[in-house]
């Protein structure tokens, strides 16, 4: 299949536009999407092109935006609303959990809410302690709403139109990190990927490595540098958040009976948390050593660059890490 | 924003009183099953007391508009003509009910008539509206979204941030508060520094529908009516109608004993007997009729008790069921 | 000591009355505080008492009441601010992680946020999907606020004092449910209980229970129906989900190698997935099976009364699950 | 709201000159040092254009009084009379910066300074200066709060319950919205129904203390002195100053090319252009005094270059503490 080298970026507008194409009630609101050309330039060039009926700048109003996304998904559109950043996301909490995750349960179907909440996330540019969040274990805490987060470009496409074109309410997480990073992208605009499908990035059989995001990137270069010493991990992408699917996981630690799990969020009540929960719970047979979670460290992030990287996983503590499950 | 106001029927008249008194019953039933634990759970909140104001607001629209509101949803979901049995089994949480048993007395909707439910989390279904108008702009098509809110639920962010959205976007939404002077028991002069809601409209730009008297169903009508043609043609308006709450926030919650005569002034504008005067001032011999109609109105809640009562109770598979979409219909 | 028996209502409302008098600082502000004397009547009596000023009511306003506090408590007051319920401090979301958590640290410890907020918690009465959520994990996940869950009377009594007089933000979370429910409780207005220490509220040899909030009743519930078989559980009260405690748990894991956890919260990324993984993490040695969690069925909430029960955990699940892992 | 028109003394004004000449030097320094990647990270807006606002309205303040802004708060601190030494250290990260390094560009503050500091998330400073208010009337002080916003700002949920607050409560706080035009590259136009910000007064029943010339300082000194003023008495203000951004948004946001024009019309009304010939209309022989002060002010951020460059990074020890207040003072 033809394929093209994209920035994680450019695959995930790609996918954006050829759905705008495709289905005339899809739509982008938030704020810069439109003259200022996407604060992170996923959307450059859509107002010139789609126009304004479909490319909506909106004000500084977290809440509404989630909640009128809510309201015109409701009524038959397909929304893919961008906050800015997963940290303002904190502000449209109560719309997306309470609102647009509930609505088709408490209304007992006769409501839909086919919406995407795009926002950009993670950490490690100075950000600082209110603009550094990687929260998404949080959303996925409840049910009703799928949360994404893609780290490669290819998988930024297929799962973006994935999530557009499903018909519940979906957080897509893209990594801020991971936007001008390049990979092979399919041209295929059908290239969908399946909802709530993890993936095996790399394989091996002496221990699993699960992780998400940019924790994807931080474990296959852990690999890499232990391959060197003839330790084979297996790393398992989840790509979902919700739906959780751990069959990959468990599979590969009934293999490897050892297991890591990276993210980039904060350690406690998080996805490391969860996945470790699980498989000792559903392959306790298994397990040769403990589950070992690999996060950052339990603090606001600072300003101070050296500082701020002190509290930031990486392919070292991967490494040290796996050693310590050998 | 002026329209001739125009010489309301006698049929309509007559209609907006039965379903004022409908109302009214359907909710003193409710009470009453509550007291007898027929009607379970912490929250119910009766309409008591605004029945003009849901009854004319919703009279001003056509059935291809939208209405939306918060959590005390009775009235306006039997106003815009939903049948009271799957309501009344709503409030039992019955399978038979408008949401299955699962959105309860605060979540009664019903797609089919475009009544886009009621929600309990104050000024939550605010962007709600606003998106709902959003698909009406978009598709080009002429319908409005007519938003009831608390004057309480004003001074909550979403408000501000959504009724700007509609201001910005020259979204067609009447937004009309429900002005009952009282958020459970905080007085509209303690919530806010601007007790007359309507006037907030100058802080977007948009259309001020003003303050009416929402007693009168009449006057309602042809204030809201102008608010929907003006919103239908150009954009966002702010109105509020006066009104008054006769129980306590909700069932569980305790009355205000403070509040007596207060209560007894309102109740001699009671919005029910407003009509019935203007009927019987207007139109001779009307009492029989109006007697009729009182009448059918009992059988009528009877009969959604009834049927409510009778109906199953939801199961485990409706518990699991509709957490997501599961289908691929998109 | 002189006790007295008090529903945690009145523990709680005690707590603060006595606050109040012994610090002119502490005042409590929030929707149906004042006039309406509280809508759990916790602050009964206290506009009356304490005046207008120490007693406000505030508009629904749920971003301005946690973000004023955190001024308030800022400027060297200690606010004890009441968002009615915890599913509206999701409107709070960002005033209480980026702001009361983050100050202290952003500006390096120019400021402190010596605030408490109480929220009314938990389900089990019709109050449907949106309002019937027991989400405090989400918050701790967050460093830099401490999260408060007590089970009884007493404990209500000394950790509200112990939150009030805390120089850091609290999240403190009263479980609806045992508003009603008596228990003796201290007399002393100095019985202050220690922030972030858990309490054995039962000892046994066989299978450790790890719970909080209202799993503490479901919990001894089960001990007492598993305790006819011979069957002895070692109930472990959190008590604190931030700091999280678990010194008591792995203690007790160790001696009896089994372990349940009960919440009332969603199954993930929550209290079971983290305590699960700091158990096989800390006592991999000391495992004799899966660690086991009872949480929430993973479904929003809905309003009919018999499936509602259903979703919610109670003694029997409790008790299915220790019989699974013995 | 009107009091007698201060003759501003040569002394203030020179002084306000000087600060706006710091704040502008400051700026354009700190532009450099970013492009010489010696200060880093993705955030970091500078004041320029903003001057006279800044200095103009916290000259209106005593020092018992308090000021509270967003992260556009390099202006805001140096006019507050924070040494430039610890500020420019914190742009670069260092341990002995106001904020330790911790808190960088976006978030300086000055607990000895009432400078409550600067904030990250839009709006989200708004409530805080509220309760730092409430503090105030608490004690029976007679401090206010001067809080500075953006125009952008004014239309998030937490500007509407905020100063919906402050008039229930009657706070001494004055809402100063820095209307530059744009927030981030959205005009007013497009944010909002009503770019008159001010007019949101009436929304709460506050005082409107109206739209000012933001580049004159001696006009934006003279109204806030009022506003200040009737806060300390009375209660909230709400006003707003029309002023200019010259840079981009943030030193990493593209410039604006469309803006060109713009931005041209608005050098010609530069803060401290307008402040030079006021000074030189007014009294004689003052050039060499200004030359002075720009030499002085040269000098002075060299120093705090200086001061900042030589200064050591935090360690890890700085990374974890402060997450929580370990000791018990309360
Ligand atoms: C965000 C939020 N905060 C608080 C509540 C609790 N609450 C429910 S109704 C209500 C009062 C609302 O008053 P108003 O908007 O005037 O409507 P009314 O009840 O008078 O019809 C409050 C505070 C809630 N449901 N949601
Ligand atoms: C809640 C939130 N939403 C979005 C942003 C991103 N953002 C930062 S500054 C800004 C524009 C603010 O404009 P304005 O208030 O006018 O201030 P100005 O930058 O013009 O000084 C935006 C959208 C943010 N920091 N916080
Ligand atoms: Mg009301
Ligand atoms: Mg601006």
């Amino acid at each position: 299949m033809a394929e093209r080298n994209l920035p994680m970026r450019e695959a995930l507008r790609s996918a954006l536009h050829e759905e705008m194409v495709r289905d005339e009630r899809v739509f982008v609101m938030g704020e810069e999407v439109g003259a200022w050309q996407g604060t992170h330039r996923v959307t450059r060039g859509f107002l010139e092109e789609f126009g304004a009926r479909r490319v909506r700048d909106t004000p500084i109003s977290e809440m509404a935006i989630a909640g009128a996304a809510v309201g015109a998904a409701m009524a038959g559109l397909r929304p893919v609303a961008e906050i800015m950043t997963i940290n303002f996301a904190f502000l449209a909490f109560d719309a997306l959990i309470n609102h647009a995750a509930k609505i088709h349960y408490m209304f007992n179907g006769q409501f839909r809410v086919p919406m995407v909440v795009r926002c950009a996330t993670g950490w490690g540019n100075q950000a600082t302690a209110t603009h550094s969040h990687t929260p998404e274990p949080i959303f996925a805490h409840f049910p009703g709403m799928y949360v994404a987060m893609p780290s490669t470009p290819a998988d930024a496409k297929g799962m973006l139109k994935a999530a557009i074109r499903d018909e519940n309410p979906v957080l897509f997480s893209e990594v801020i990190a991971l936007y001008p990073k390049p990979g092979p992208v399919p041209d295929d605009p059908e290239f969908v990927l399946p909802i709530g499908k993890s993936d095996i990035k790399r394989e091996g059989d002496d221990v699993t490595i699960v992780t998400i995001g940019r924790g994807v990137e931080w474990s296959l270069q852990a690999a890499e540098m232990l391959a060197k010493e003839d330790i084979e991990c297996e790393v398992i992408d989840l790509r979902w958040l919700r739906p959780l699917d751990m069959e990959d996981a468990i599979q590969s630690f009934k293999k490897t009976n050892r297991c890591v799990v990276v993210e980039e969020s904060l350690p406690h009540f998080s996805l490391g948390s969860e996945v470790a929960a699980q498989l000792q719970e559903k392959a306790f047979e298994y397990m040769d050593a403990p589950i070992k979670r690999v996060s950052a460290m339990d603090v606001p992030l600072p300003y101070s660059r050296e500082i701020e990287l002190m509290a930031l996983p990486n392919a070292q503590k991967v490494v040290d890490a796996v050693k310590e499950v050998l | 924003m002026a329209t001739e106001k125009v010489r309301v029927k006698k049929e309509a008249l007559l209609d907006w009183y039965r379903q004022m008194v409908l109302i009214r019953e359907f909710e003193n039933r409710c009470d009453e099953l509550y007291k007898e634990k027929k009607i379970t759970g912490v929250y119910l909140h009766l309409y008591s007391g605004h029945e003009a104001t849901g009854v004319g607001a919703v009279a001003a629209l056509r059935d291809s508009d939208h209405v939306i509101t918060a959590y005390r949803d009775h009235g306006i979901a039997l106003a815009r003509g939903i049948d009271p049995k799957p309501l009344m089994a709503e409030m039992m949480g019955k399978r038979t009910g408008v949401s299955g048993g699962k959105g309860g007395s605060m979540h009664l909707a019903s797609r089919e008539h475009n009544f886009w439910g009621g929600y309990a989390i104050v000024g939550g279904h605010l962007p709600l509206a606003a998106g709902i108008a959003l698909e009406s702009r978009y598709n080009d098509k002429e319908d409005v979204v007519l938003c009831f809110l608390g004057e309480g639920a004003s001074n909550n962010g979403y408000f501000h941030e959504s009724v700007n959205l509609s201001a910005v976007w020259d979204l067609p939404v009447v937004w009309l508060v429900e002005n009952n002077l009282y958020g459970m028991g905080t007085p509209v002069e303690v919530s806010t520094g601007q007790p007359e809601v309507h006037k907030r409209a100058i802080a977007y730009g948009i259309e001020d529908g003003g303050r009416i008297d929402g007693q009168n169903v009449v006057e309602v009508y042809e204030a809201v009516s102008d608010a929907i043609e003006y919103a239908r043609k150009n954009g966002p308006v702010l109105m509020e109608a006066l009104t008054f709450r006769y129980k306590g926030h909700g069932v569980s919650d305790r009355a205000y004993s403070e509040r007596a005569e207060e209560l007894e002034a309102w109740h001699g504008r009671d919005p029910i007997l407003v009509a019935r005067e203007l009927l019987i001032s207007r139109f001779k011999d009307v009492e029989s009729e109006l007697e009729k109609i009182d009448e059918a109105v009992k059988r009528e809640v009877d009969e959604a008790v009834e049927y409510a009562e009778n109906s199953p109770m939801p199961t485990y598979e409706d518990l699991i069921s509709n957490v997501y979409v599961e289908d691929d219909n998109g």
